[in-house]
């Protein structure tokens, strides 16, 4: 006798397990590791982000006072935010869009 | 819309090539596949054969001895085709950026269409990927048949 | 010794080629089969697809950003490459690790494990045309992930490792999270226990093929449910002190097949459980991380079990920032000449039951570079 | 007035097989995919394949290949047309046969060594099915002393009562005609496992649409064949063919992938002992 007779008549006659994505978002689990995002006027371009990154995705150039993350080269471990004694950095739980483009994102320091 | 593009649309059979991830990016295009995420649902079947897919999805850095297939798989997918980098190190090389035999991201290879971010890319994110993918390959089937039009 | 006919009619093999792409194989290793008919006559692995250097590119990094170069080794063991050089960073600069911390590494070490086999047994179903089992697992499998997005924000990479402890904490409240989907997976996959044990067509499929002896396997050197499989108790838990407190003991089978190994794998799913749980209820409270600022100095060895078995890592630390030496060794890389010897003899048909029972992770193994003499 | 109506359904018959036989397709992949607790594709998705796989660039690897395509699909057109006929039975068997020899020629023509096994596996799924087919066909000539199919359709009583193990044999011949596991050695409508996709890997645009809407039509027309063992009205005939397809999908996703040998021996033991204890039943206590 096949044993998986049960399982799948069970299957068959109850709903499927499928989340219908695009058209039904969950919603996201708080701990989700999502998007980064830099605050610059609590960012002091101390550069410690960028020196524990282990992807080199982040480039503070306290020059030009801003910094530039690159999305499509984080891992997001989030040793940056663990590591940002300012607190300037902060995640949301959405996740990272796909892109035509690696893009860049680039956040400044306003100019009083 | 024309039948054509719509058919298109509606069945993009996908090919999967691993070019030295870590393997959360494959074993995350197999879970978009399963019950859960069911990629099904939009006529995606993962086919294992160049010649009949219409995406190629790439995960991992490409190295110098993966290349050569790479570029062979592409050569050898019929247009209208598109390619999909999946997860960071497809992107561009990543935590594998110092590497010394990647080459740091398959658009080195060959033209890369969407990527996927995520490290691993979620099966989410995949979906989202095979969204954007489908408006591109919407844009290509409609050259394609001015394309023709014209020729004839 | 096998005597060589000369007079024999020159057979005609055909050379049939097993990757680098390959829907059997997700990843890129090449398999290159010399059939007789359908009778493998003999079988060269050629390695090399996904090659990276990542043991060179140890020696560039500082050496704590190695935990998450490490962890990319592999993405279906990460937490496990992680930990196990953290393991080996702490040897070297002799850290303490705090016993929460030891028994939350037990905890994700065992869901890493979790995770791996329910993936091995759907993707073992799949390689054997047995779809609505494959379905069924890896549906019962989101269950692990989602958990593991709950504590780590992520469905496969952890990155909860720190040198000197964990990065994440489970509480209270997580715990009874855990306790409770993780008996809700025991459930699932208790269901399919007649499958695996009984089903004619699925132990037609796997019973007797790829036969590894127990001596072939320890002349092998095979490691991990390879081994268990063949009747040898190999298990590098049974070295770890927090998992000894925790009575464990290596599942065994002795019919040396495929059907073992898959039962080695199957039954370890229900350890694994029991080993979380118990390593649930006996954490005791305390601080989770041990800092220490030390740069490592000195050479170590640590072992640990990965889900395909036993892994390597030798440090060579030189009292800077960066190290001298990082060689890993890998459970599949340790496999390989065991699964070609299963292999010669069997039929077509039987390739991807027996390449699967080894569980190849090819992005594991592929850290050595072969240097070949030029003839000059 | 009721000849017209029998010739009009005739017609209806053979130019909605196409329709007909894609919603099957498109069935049986909802069905498979609830079965494992997806949500599954539409159920048009099959015709949305056909038509992408046409208007895709063909890589053809050699002259004869697309040639035989069409020889695939055409032989299987005729045997549905045969069917609506009412002619020889012997004769649409092998004329469909004609067909699957179309498709394993076309896959040993290419030099790839995945499509050559598919082509020698297609030919042993040919070899297990045509005892059962030929059986039965003898098993109908000893019911209705004819070969054709208008004696069927002519006898009273229906065939399922008096052929009613040879009716469950025809599962046998509906997995392997629609490839499905256990027997789905030569190639399936997913990436195969072991063979990437057996006699299907050399095809690509147009000639692998062609070979796909063939592989509808073949299925379509094993299940008409079933559909006669109640002929007398289509609609119980159909509705056995349906369950026994159902029975079909529910056996794909009960067994993993069996080698060739073990589908030679069930079906050249199961399937022929069956259908001869059925026959010697019936000759020795003159059912008929």
């Amino acid at each position: 006798m096949p044993e998986m007779l049960k399982e799948i008549l069970k299957n068959l006659v109850s709903k499927p397990a499928t989340v219908n994505y695009p058209f039904v978002k969950p919603e996201p689990l708080p701990a989700t590791r999502g998007a980064l995002s830099w605050d610059m006027d609590r960012c002091d371009q101390c550069q410690d982000c960028e020196r524990v990154c282990p992807s080199m995705a982040i480039k503070v150039l306290p020059e030009e006072k801003r910094v530039e993350y690159q999305p499509f080269k984080c891992l997001f471990c989030f040793l940056c935010i663990d590591n940002c004694m300012q607190q300037a950095i902060s995640n949301s739980t959405t996740l990272t869009a796909p892109g035509y483009e690696k893009r860049v994102e680039v956040f400044e320091i306003k100019k009083q | 819309m024309k039948l054509m593009t719509k058919a298109r649309l509606k069945s993009p059979w996908v090919l999967h090539f691993d070019t030295g991830s870590c393997n959360g990016c494959d074993i995350e295009i197999l879970a978009a596949l399963t019950p859960k995420f069911d990629a099904e649902r939009f006529g995606i079947v993962n086919i294992g054969d160049p010649k009949q897919a219409d995406i190629l999805l790439i995960t991992g850095p490409a190295n110098h001895r993966n290349k050569t297939v790479l570029k062979n798989l592409y050569d050898q997918m019929p247009e209208p085709k598109l390619v999909m980098a999946i997860g960071e190190c497809a992107c561009s090389g990543a935590i594998f950026h110092n590497c010394p035999n990647t080459l740091g991201g398959v658009d080195k290879v060959v033209p890369v269409d969407v990527y996927v971010p995520g490290c691993a890319a979620r099966p989410e994110q995949i979906v989202d990927g095979v969204v954007l993918a489908l408006q591109k390959l919407a844009e290509k089937s409609e050259q394609l048949e001015k394309k023709e039009k014209k020729g004839e | 010794m096998s005597s060589h006919n000369t007079a024999t009619i020159q057979k005609e093999y055909t050379v049939f080629p097993f990757g680098p792409q390959h829907p059997v194989l997700p990843e890129p290793i090449q398999l290159r089969f010399t059939l007789d008919e359908e009778k493998i006559v003999d079988v060269v692995p050629q390695l090399g697809y996904v090659h990276r250097g990542i043991e060179r590119a140890a020696e560039l990094n500082d050496y704590k950003r190695n935990i998450y170069l490490c962890e990319r080794v592999c993405g279906i063991c990460n937490y496990i490459h992680g930990m196990t050089y953290c393991r080996v960073i702490e040897d070297l600069t002799d850290t303490e690790v705090p016993e929460r911390a030891k028994y939350l590494r037990i905890i994700w070490q065992e869901m890493g494990r979790l995770q791996s086999h329910l993936l091995w047994l759907g993707l073992f179903a799949d390689a054997i045309g047995f779809e609505s089992l494959f379905m069924q697992i890896w549906r019962d499998r989101e269950i692990i992930l989602t958990l593991n997005e709950k504590t780590n924000g992520h469905r496969i990479h952890l990155s909860t490792n720190a040198i000197g402890g964990a990065r994440k904490d489970i509480d209270a409240s997580l715990a009874k999270e855990y306790r409770k989907d993780l008996e809700l997976v025991r459930e699932k996959i208790k269901v399919l226990e007649p499958v695996f044990y009984k089903d004619k067509s699925f132990r037609q499929l796997t019973e007797g093929k790829g036969i590894l002896p127990k001596n072939q396997a320890n002349f092998m050197g095979a490691v991990g449910p390879t081994i268990r499989g063949s009747g040898i108790p190999q298990d590098m838990r049974t070295l770890d002190p927090t998992c000894k407190a925790l009575d464990f003991k290596p599942v065994v089978y002795e019919s040396c097949d495929s059907y073992a190994r898959t039962l080695v794998r199957f039954d370890e799913v229900f350890q694994s459980i029991e080993l979380i749980n118990k390593a649930l209820d006996q954490m005791p409270d305390g601080p989770i991380l041990n800092k220490n600022e030390k740069f490592p100095e000195g050479t170590t060895i640590v072992r640990t079990e990965q889900p395909r078995g036993e892994l390597i890592y030798y440090v060579e630390g030189n009292g800077t920032n960066k190290l001298s030496r990082v060689k890993i060794r890998t459970p599949t890389g340790a496999n390989i000449p065991s699964l070609v010897s299963m292999l010669i003899g069997h039929e077509l048909p039987d390739i991807p039951v027996i390449v699967h029972s080894i569980d190849p992770c090819i992005s594991c193994t592929e850290r050595y570079v072969q240097v070949k003499k030029e003839a000059s | 007035m009721t000849q017209e109506i029998d010739m009009a359904l005739r017609v209806l018959y053979v130019l909605s097989a196409p329709i007909l036989a894609g919603l099957l397709t498109g069935i049986d992949r909802k069905l498979t995919a609830r079965m494992q607790s997806r949500m599954g594709p539409p159920l048009l998705q099959p015709f949305y394949d056909l038509i992408k796989l046409w208007g895709k660039e063909p890589f053809i690897t050699n002259n004869i290949q697309p040639t035989l395509a069409f020889g695939y699909l055409a032989f299987t057109v005729t045997g549905i047309s045969l069917i609506a006929l009412q002619e020889d039975l012997l004769f649409i068997l092998y004329t469909v046969l004609i067909a699957d020899v179309c498709l394993a020629v076309a896959a040993y023509s290419t030099k790839s060594p995945y499509s050559n096994l598919g082509g020698k596996r297609e030919l042993l799924a040919m070899l297990s099915i045509e005892p059962i087919m030929v059986l039965t066909a003898i098993g109908v000539h000893l019911i209705t002393g004819s070969f054709q199919i208008s004696s069927i359709f002519a006898y009273p009583t229906p065939l399922i009562f008096i052929l009613p193990a040879a009716l469950a044999v025809q599962v046998i011949v509906l997995v392997i005609d629609m490839k499905k596991s256990p027997f789905d050695i030569s190639g399936s409508s997913h990436a195969h496992q072991s063979l990437v996709r057996g006699v299907y890997t050399e095809f690509s645009g147009y000639t692998q649409a062609l070979v796909e809407l063939g592989h509808w039509l073949k299925v379509y027309f094993t299940m008409s064949l079933i559909a006669l063992f109640w002929a007398q009205n289509f609609l119980i005939g159909g509705a056995i063919a349906f369950v026994l397809f159902f029975v079909a999908i529910l056996i794909d996703n009960l067994y993993p992938r069996l080698d060739w040998k073990d589908m030679l021996k069930t079906s050249w033991t199961f399937g022929f002992i069956m259908i001869l204890v059925n026959l010697i039943v019936i000759v020795v206590f003159k059912v008929i």
